[in-house]
């Protein structure tokens, strides 16, 4: 492992930015890794939820955001539940995997693919149209769908749909959608 | 100068001794920041604080009076808090008839332990009163007569 | 009056953020004001000194030090000028340390606002008087609450140095939590090897009364004088008939009594003695299972008690005692861990606490020493121990580290080999706080020598699995999730006030901190006293504590009392009220709210007048501002002295 | 009392499509328990997990239209069957109590959202609103014999400053009404575990390790079936059954149930009206057993 040099290394203001966009206090943070031992993706993790935020402490941005924990968090609310400082944990992950977005970071591209098939799909058609979403993952990933095995038990049973969802709100999503990125231009 | 003008406002403190004077050291030994307006009268139970001081006080021309005691039951006279706030409450109510902002005056509870408290109540009750500005003078027979319709009324 | 002012530095603690000097210079422009200096350590015995010589070459008489909080060093400045033959109370402090140079660093408001508290501690001491104190006689005898080991050993030291003690304790039987424990850390012995003598020394020891199964009921008076009600609870059995020799605790058919003793581990009789070690030894029923008193049937105990004991009848009985002090010794409660769903919130038979296990531990417990799981008896091999289980937890209000759970686990785990040498037992914690002579070498021992596994990290959920429990945590220094299959877990539940605390704390007119521990006088100064004189701590009830600290401040605590004691007369406070019988007019005002009943009426050529009795009154000024004819007066705090001082600041 | 059980409806995309059960039988049994469910007009989708891993303010305004739809209706609660959208409604309501987040969400949508929807689970007004003496008494057909354990997913309680309901470890809302319906609830000790949610298409791996614990789990205790209240979950171990199966070389065959069908069941209503047959693993055997040993 590299002699991580804090002098040099610490970005306070990367740590200022979390505290911002997260309302969390990083301080508050003394490592006793309840958060860690009960993440159930700790499993798949590179770095266990609590070094991310002994990383975050540390002021070491680049290294958190290359994390692939970050998007490998499924919010489930367990660390939060339990941290015994009250910390917002899973709201921390959020705000980092924001951040990593920004910075262009995406370790784990499947799943950011996922996120964007979907969001897309929603913006598209106000709601998730799940066949259309599959199809554009498939196409984002170049990955053929793992699940091929599943469309006989779903196709049958009518429970997705090959027409996508029709309602009249839908300029009114893509509105939100276009607003969000002309604020986030700003 | 009394007070650093432009910067600071007069703002007189009542802080019984067992409870909120040790509040107020609690928070010193902590070293928690606080605005430098407030000048603070040691007594030793709120109980002994007369609502005049504070009528007084206002008249002398203070911009705001805060008085702090044990908390209710905690007192180390027994029942000293209690008067006190009877008092107070009275007082408050008061102090609009007699044309003062009774925004001007608060009181509140701060045990020994809680210099953290302290400090919020000391940052608060100061936001409050530079909010508020300075006091408008009252003076000669005007202050005279309101201390008058005070003695009587409390 | 002249006045002499000395600004202190207090190293830089103060001069860091105050410009002393200018505070002097300014001070000197104050009426009556003749000398102003600024000194390094206005405490220190050069800073005392000066003070004498400036007193002695200006002809001051009345001084002004402007430092630290009264609270600390205002007796000590008071004797400085006692010394140079000036009245104590012709003495005012203005605090410019804790309410100024610690809370801000603005230099400049700083300097003026120091400036200002000095004016007014001068225009407060120009109407200063001087004041005499009274003597009054000192009952030499001293109450003790709570009988754990720490009021066993101020008791004893007490009793030894030839006082008359009064010990008061809530349950029927003395020793505390020690009682209950195997063995102590650091030297793994017995635990009743070590308290049962002094226990037995209790009992035995002439200048001891013992009040067992009793509580404070009121405290009235003051130091030197307390008049101290205590209740006598019904325990159903004549405690003076008593012999404690246990025939009816065999032969009461109700069996499923709640064993407090044993930490619910079990289930007793109806009438039980806690432990055979006891003290008193003396039976008692639990009405709630005693089919007498709740049916009116069985009356056995009463039928077999040689003695002729029993007394279904009994009702609580209350006495007064009279004390010159009283020590609080009340201990400590167990957080009750049953709030974290995560563990189980109490659940699974198997997730025990850390009191439970060592009654588990005890040959005297439950299952003789035999460490067996609830759930089915068997012999546990994997045991987990989770440590600061409410401690150090914000999000369940108990933010505090309880100090001596790190090393009562370490000994549990030492324990558990001895018991069961194919163990083996497995530690989550999140620091070793080990800080006592012998004591990092103990924790170090239970992993070198008896191979404990200490996982540095927390614990977030426990759940069964077939018989056994996983427990699952975070190996922090490994960066892992780790997981056990446990037999059993031990959690080292933290310490917080003993129940009921904060009402002992009201009646004794003491400070409690935000968790219920009792507030010490100073942290440093005065670790031992309260804030109300006669009033003095040891134990765990100023904050969790293990034996040898609870031990030593036993004994500090009944040192201050033997030094309070030494003298045959106490000076009273002359802070007190005074009634200037031209003004009063006998309305009675006073005599209704003094707190104290310290005011009684007087004829005086036929007229009713009030008048204060010195010893009683204590100072509060409530009747102060109570009397509309300001008719009585605070001694020290007259509403000239106050009024003096708002004037000092608002009136220019 | 039934005038009371009045609520907007918010279904949920998945409840349109891969849950269409949880959705019908989430409205034949609030039909028959006079639970009145008005759904929200031209709703549109919350966004889910995706939408708060882009931005939060992006999240909350995608509810956020939803609830001002809402407050259109004159309506002062919202419900869904659906915890993911769930949290994502609550979560908006929740940051835009802050005027600054209000103001800059509202920035995003043509009508704004003041905050006055109060939004929970459907599962949370049976208890509370309704009750269970209330459904109990409408028992028709008793689950006698049926040994279930009742998984709740993650966020179904969690974080409890903002979900608001049951126990965040040990939550008992579902235990209840399947022991009120005469189920044997078996004590499940992963009721809040993860089962993997989202991450079956990207990362099937890791689907099949969660969900895969909690199969054994349910396997382990001696449950029959297994009760779920959310898309994700159910869709985790039912659909990807067999997936997980031949990733851990296990042998499950064990029905996933909406707790929906089975309040359905019990109140006697008509299995095709509660997309019984749009489970995948089978629940026939399961179902015929109901009530065998009352027979007996
Ligand atoms: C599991 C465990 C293991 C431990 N092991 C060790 C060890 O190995 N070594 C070690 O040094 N320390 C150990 N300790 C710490 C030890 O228990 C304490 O240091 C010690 O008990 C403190 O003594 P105490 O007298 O202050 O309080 P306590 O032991 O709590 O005694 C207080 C007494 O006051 C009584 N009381 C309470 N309230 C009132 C009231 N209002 N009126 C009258 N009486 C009242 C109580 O009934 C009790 O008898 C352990 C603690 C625990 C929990
Ligand atoms: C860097 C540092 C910082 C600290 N900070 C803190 C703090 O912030 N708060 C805190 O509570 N504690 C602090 N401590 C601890 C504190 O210093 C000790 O608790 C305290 O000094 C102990 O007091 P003492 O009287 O027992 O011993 P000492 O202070 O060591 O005094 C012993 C005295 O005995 C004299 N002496 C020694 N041998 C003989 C002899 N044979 N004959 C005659 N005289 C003898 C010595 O000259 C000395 O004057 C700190 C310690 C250090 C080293
Ligand atoms: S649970 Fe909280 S305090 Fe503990 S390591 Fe995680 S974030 Fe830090
Ligand atoms: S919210 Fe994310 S980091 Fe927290 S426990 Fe769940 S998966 Fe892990
Ligand atoms: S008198 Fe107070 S302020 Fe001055 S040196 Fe002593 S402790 Fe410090
Ligand atoms: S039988 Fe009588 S003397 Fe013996 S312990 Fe019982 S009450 Fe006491
Ligand atoms: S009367 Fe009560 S205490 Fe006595 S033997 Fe019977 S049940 Fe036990
Ligand atoms: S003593 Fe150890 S176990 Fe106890 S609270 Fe402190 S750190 Fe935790
Ligand atoms: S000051 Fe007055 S009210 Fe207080 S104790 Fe003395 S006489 Fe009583
Ligand atoms: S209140 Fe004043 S006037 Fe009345 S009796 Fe007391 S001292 Fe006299």
């Amino acid at each position: 492992m590299e002699i991580v040099n804090i002098t040099k290394s610490y970005d306070s203001s990367f740590v200022k930015q979390v505290e911002k966009e997260s309302g969390q206090n990083m301080s508050h943070c003394y490592q006793c890794g309840n958060c860690t031992a009960g993440c159930p993706y700790t499993f798949v993790y590179d770095q266990p939820v609590n070094q991310i935020m002994r990383l975050v402490q540390a002021g070491q941005k680049e290294t958190v955001l290359k994390s692939k924990s970050l998007w490998l968090c499924a919010t489930c609310e367990s660390c939060t539940t339990r941290c015994p400082n009250n910390i917002d944990v899973a709201h921390i992950m959020d705000v980092l995997r924001h951040m990593a977005r920004r910075e262009g970071y995406a370790p784990v591209p499947t799943v950011k693919s996922f996120w964007d098939s979907f969001l897309s799909s929603v913006e598209k058609h106000g709601r998730v149209f799940e066949i259309g979403l599959l199809a554009s993952y498939i196409a984002k990933t170049g990955r053929f769908w793992t699940d091929v095995d599943l469309g006989p038990k779903v196709l049958p049973k009518g429970k997705m749909h090959f027409k996508p969802p029709q309602i009249q709100g839908k300029e009114e999503v893509q509105k939100i959608f276009n607003r969000f990125k002309e604020e986030s231009r700003k | 100068m009394p007070i650093l003008e432009g910067k600071e406002l007069r703002i007189v403190g009542f802080l019984c001794n067992w409870c909120s004077y040790g509040g107020a050291d609690t928070a010193g030994v902590g070293r928690f920041k606080q605005p430098t307006d407030l000048r603070v009268i040691k007594v030793p139970c709120s109980g002994r604080i007369d609502p005049l001081f504070i009528v007084k006080t206002l008249l002398a021309g203070a911009d705001g009076v805060l008085v702090s005691g044990c908390h209710p039951r905690d007192c180390h006279y027994t029942e000293g808090n209690f008067y006190a706030r009877r008092r107070l409450e009275m007082l408050k109510r008061f102090l609009p008839i007699m044309g003062i902002d009774a925004k001007r005056f608060e009181y509140t509870w701060v045990s020994a332990s809680e210099g953290q408290r302290w400090q919020e109540v000391v940052t608060k009750f100061t936001e409050q009163i530079h909010e508020l500005g300075a006091a408008p003078k009252i003076v000669g027979a005007e202050a005279e007569e309101t201390l008058k319709l005070m003695e009587a009324a409390l | 009056m002249k006045i002499g002012v000395f600004v202190c530095h207090c190293g830089t603690n103060i001069e860091g953020t105050v410009d002393t000097a200018a505070v002097a210079a300014a001070s000197r422009e104050f009426p009556g004001v003749v000398f102003a200096t600024d000194t390094m350590y206005a405490c220190s015995e050069p800073g005392q000194d000066g003070i004498i010589e400036a007193i002695k070459e200006h002809k001051l008489d009345g001084v002004v030090v402007a430092s630290c909080t009264p609270r600390m060093h205002e007796p000590t400045f008071r004797r400085t000028l006692e010394r140079a033959g000036l009245n104590r109370y012709l003495f005012e402090m203005a605090n410019i340390r804790e309410h100024v140079s610690w809370i801000g660093k603005d230099r400049e408001a700083n300097t003026n606002k120091s400036a200002d508290l000095v004016r007014m501690a001068a225009a407060k001491l120009l109407k200063n008087r001087p004041l005499f104190s009274k003597q009054f006689p000192v009952n030499k005898s001293v109450m003790v609450v709570g009988g754990g080991v720490a009021g066993i050993q101020a008791a004893l030291d007490c009793a030894n140095g030839g006082l008359k003690v009064v010990l008061v304790e809530k349950d029927t039987t003395i020793g505390g939590k020690m009682a209950k424990l195997d063995k102590t850390f650091p030297t793994v012995d017995c635990s009743s090897c070590v308290l049962g003598p002094l226990m037995v020394d209790v009992a035995q020891h002439p200048n001891i009364n013992l009040h067992a199964y009793s509580e404070i009921e009121e405290v009235n008076g003051y130091v030197g004088n307390f008049e101290i009600k205590v209740k006598k609870k019904a325990s159903y059995v004549d405690w003076d008939a008593c012999t404690g020799c246990g025939l009816c605790v065999e032969k009461c058919p109700s069996r499923k009594a709640t064993d407090f003793f044993n930490e619910k581990l079990a289930t007793t009789k109806a009438i039980n003695i806690p432990f055979p070690q006891a003290i008193p030894k003396k039976a008692k029923i639990d009405p709630d299972f005693c089919m007498k008193i709740q049916k009116d049937k069985c009356g056995v105990c009463a039928k077999v008690c040689p003695s002729e004991a029993i007394d279904f009848t009994q009702k609580d009985e209350f006495i007064t005692e009279n004390v010159g002090a009283v020590v609080a010794a009340t201990g400590f409660d167990l957080f009750d861990w049953t709030v974290y769903g995560q563990y189980g919130g109490g659940k699974y038979p198997d997730v025990i606490t850390s009191l439970q296990y060592e009654r588990m531990l005890s040959a005297s417990g439950p299952s003789e020493g035999h460490i067996k799981r609830p759930s089915d008896g068997k012999e546990p091999k994997n045991v987990v121990f989770i440590q600061c289980v409410g401690s150090r937890d914000k999000s369940v209000g108990r933010p505090y580290c309880s100090g001596f759970c790190c090393m009562y686990t370490a000994k549990q785990t030492i324990l558990t080999k001895d018991h069961i040498p194919d163990s083996q037992s497995h530690v989550f914690y999140m620091d070793i706080r080990s800080p006592g002579k012998l004591y990092d070498e103990f924790t170090r021992r239970a992993m070198e020598e008896y191979g404990a596994n200490y996982i540095r990290g927390r614990v977030s959920m426990i759940y069964p699995k077939g018989d056994n429990l996983v427990v699952r945590g975070a190996d922090t220094l490994m960066g892992a999730q780790v997981e056990i299959d446990a037999d059993l877990v031990v959690l080292a539940v933290g310490a917080e006030a003993s129940v009921g605390a904060t009402d002992l704390a009201k009646k004794l007119r003491i400070s409690y901190d935000a968790y219920g521990f009792f507030m010490e006088g100073h942290p440093k100064l005065k670790p031992v006293e309260t804030n109300t004189a006669g009033v003095y701590l040891a134990g765990a009830c100023q904050g969790p504590k293990d034996i040898p600290a609870s031990v030593a401040q036993g004994s500090a605590a009944a040192s201050k009392v033997l030094g309070l004691f030494s003298q045959d007369m106490l000076a009273s406070d002359p802070q007190v009220s005074v009634v200037d019988i031209k003004r009063c007019i006998g309305c009675g005002k006073c005599i209704q709210t003094c707190p104290f009943g310290a005011i009684k009426e007087i004829d005086f050529r036929g007229m009713k007048k009030a008048d204060v009795i010195e010893t009683i009154c204590q100072g509060c000024g409530i009747c102060t501002s109570t009397c509309p004819q300001g008719a009585v007066q605070l001694q020290h705090f007259t509403d000239n002295q106050i009024l003096a001082e708002v004037n000092a600041i608002c009136r220019f | 009392m039934s005038d009371s059980l009045n609520y907007a409806y918010y279904p949920g995309c998945s409840g349109t499509g891969t849950s269409i059960e949880y959705d019908m039988s989430t409205r034949a049994i609030c039909a028959k328990l006079g639970i009145t469910l008005n759904e929200i007009p031209d709703w549109s989708c919350c966004g889910s997990t995706p939408a708060h891993t882009v931005d939060h303010t992006l999240s909350s305004a995608l509810s956020a239209r939803n609830l001002a739809l809402v407050e259109k209706m004159n309506l002062s609660t919202a419900i869904t069957p659906c915890p993911s959208c769930l949290t994502n409604l609550k979560t908006a309501t929740h940051r835009m109590g802050k005027d600054e987040f209000r103001d800059d969400v509202n920035k995003l949508l043509d009508t704004p959202y003041n905050g006055g929807v109060d939004t929970k689970s459907v599962l949370q007004i049976i208890v509370e609103d309704m009750g269970l003496d209330a459904l109990k008494s409408k028992v028709v057909k008793p689950l006698k014999g049926l040994k279930v354990a009742a998984y709740y997913g993650c966020i179904m309680n969690r974080p409890p400053e903002v979900m608001n309901f049951d126990d965040p470890e040990h939550p008992m809302a579902m235990d209840n009404i399947l022991t009120a319906l005469g189920a044997t609830v078996l004590p499940f000790p992963l009721k809040v575990e993860c089962c993997g949610a989202s991450f079956g298409i990207p990362r099937k791996d890791i689907v099949m390790s969660l969900s895969g614990k909690l199969l054994d789990a349910a396997q382990d205790i001696g449950a029959t079936a297994l009760v779920t209240a959310c898309p994700l979950c159910q869709m985790n171990l039912d659909l990807r059954q067999d997936q997980i199966n031949s990733a851990n070389g296990a042998k499950h065959n064990i029905p996933v149930f909406y707790y929906t069908q089975l309040i359905g069941l019990a109140l006697g209503l008509d299995e095709k009206e509660l997309g019984i047959d749009k489970l995948c693993v089978s629940p026939r055997k399961v179902i015929n057993d109901i009530g065998a040993e009352d027979a007996s």
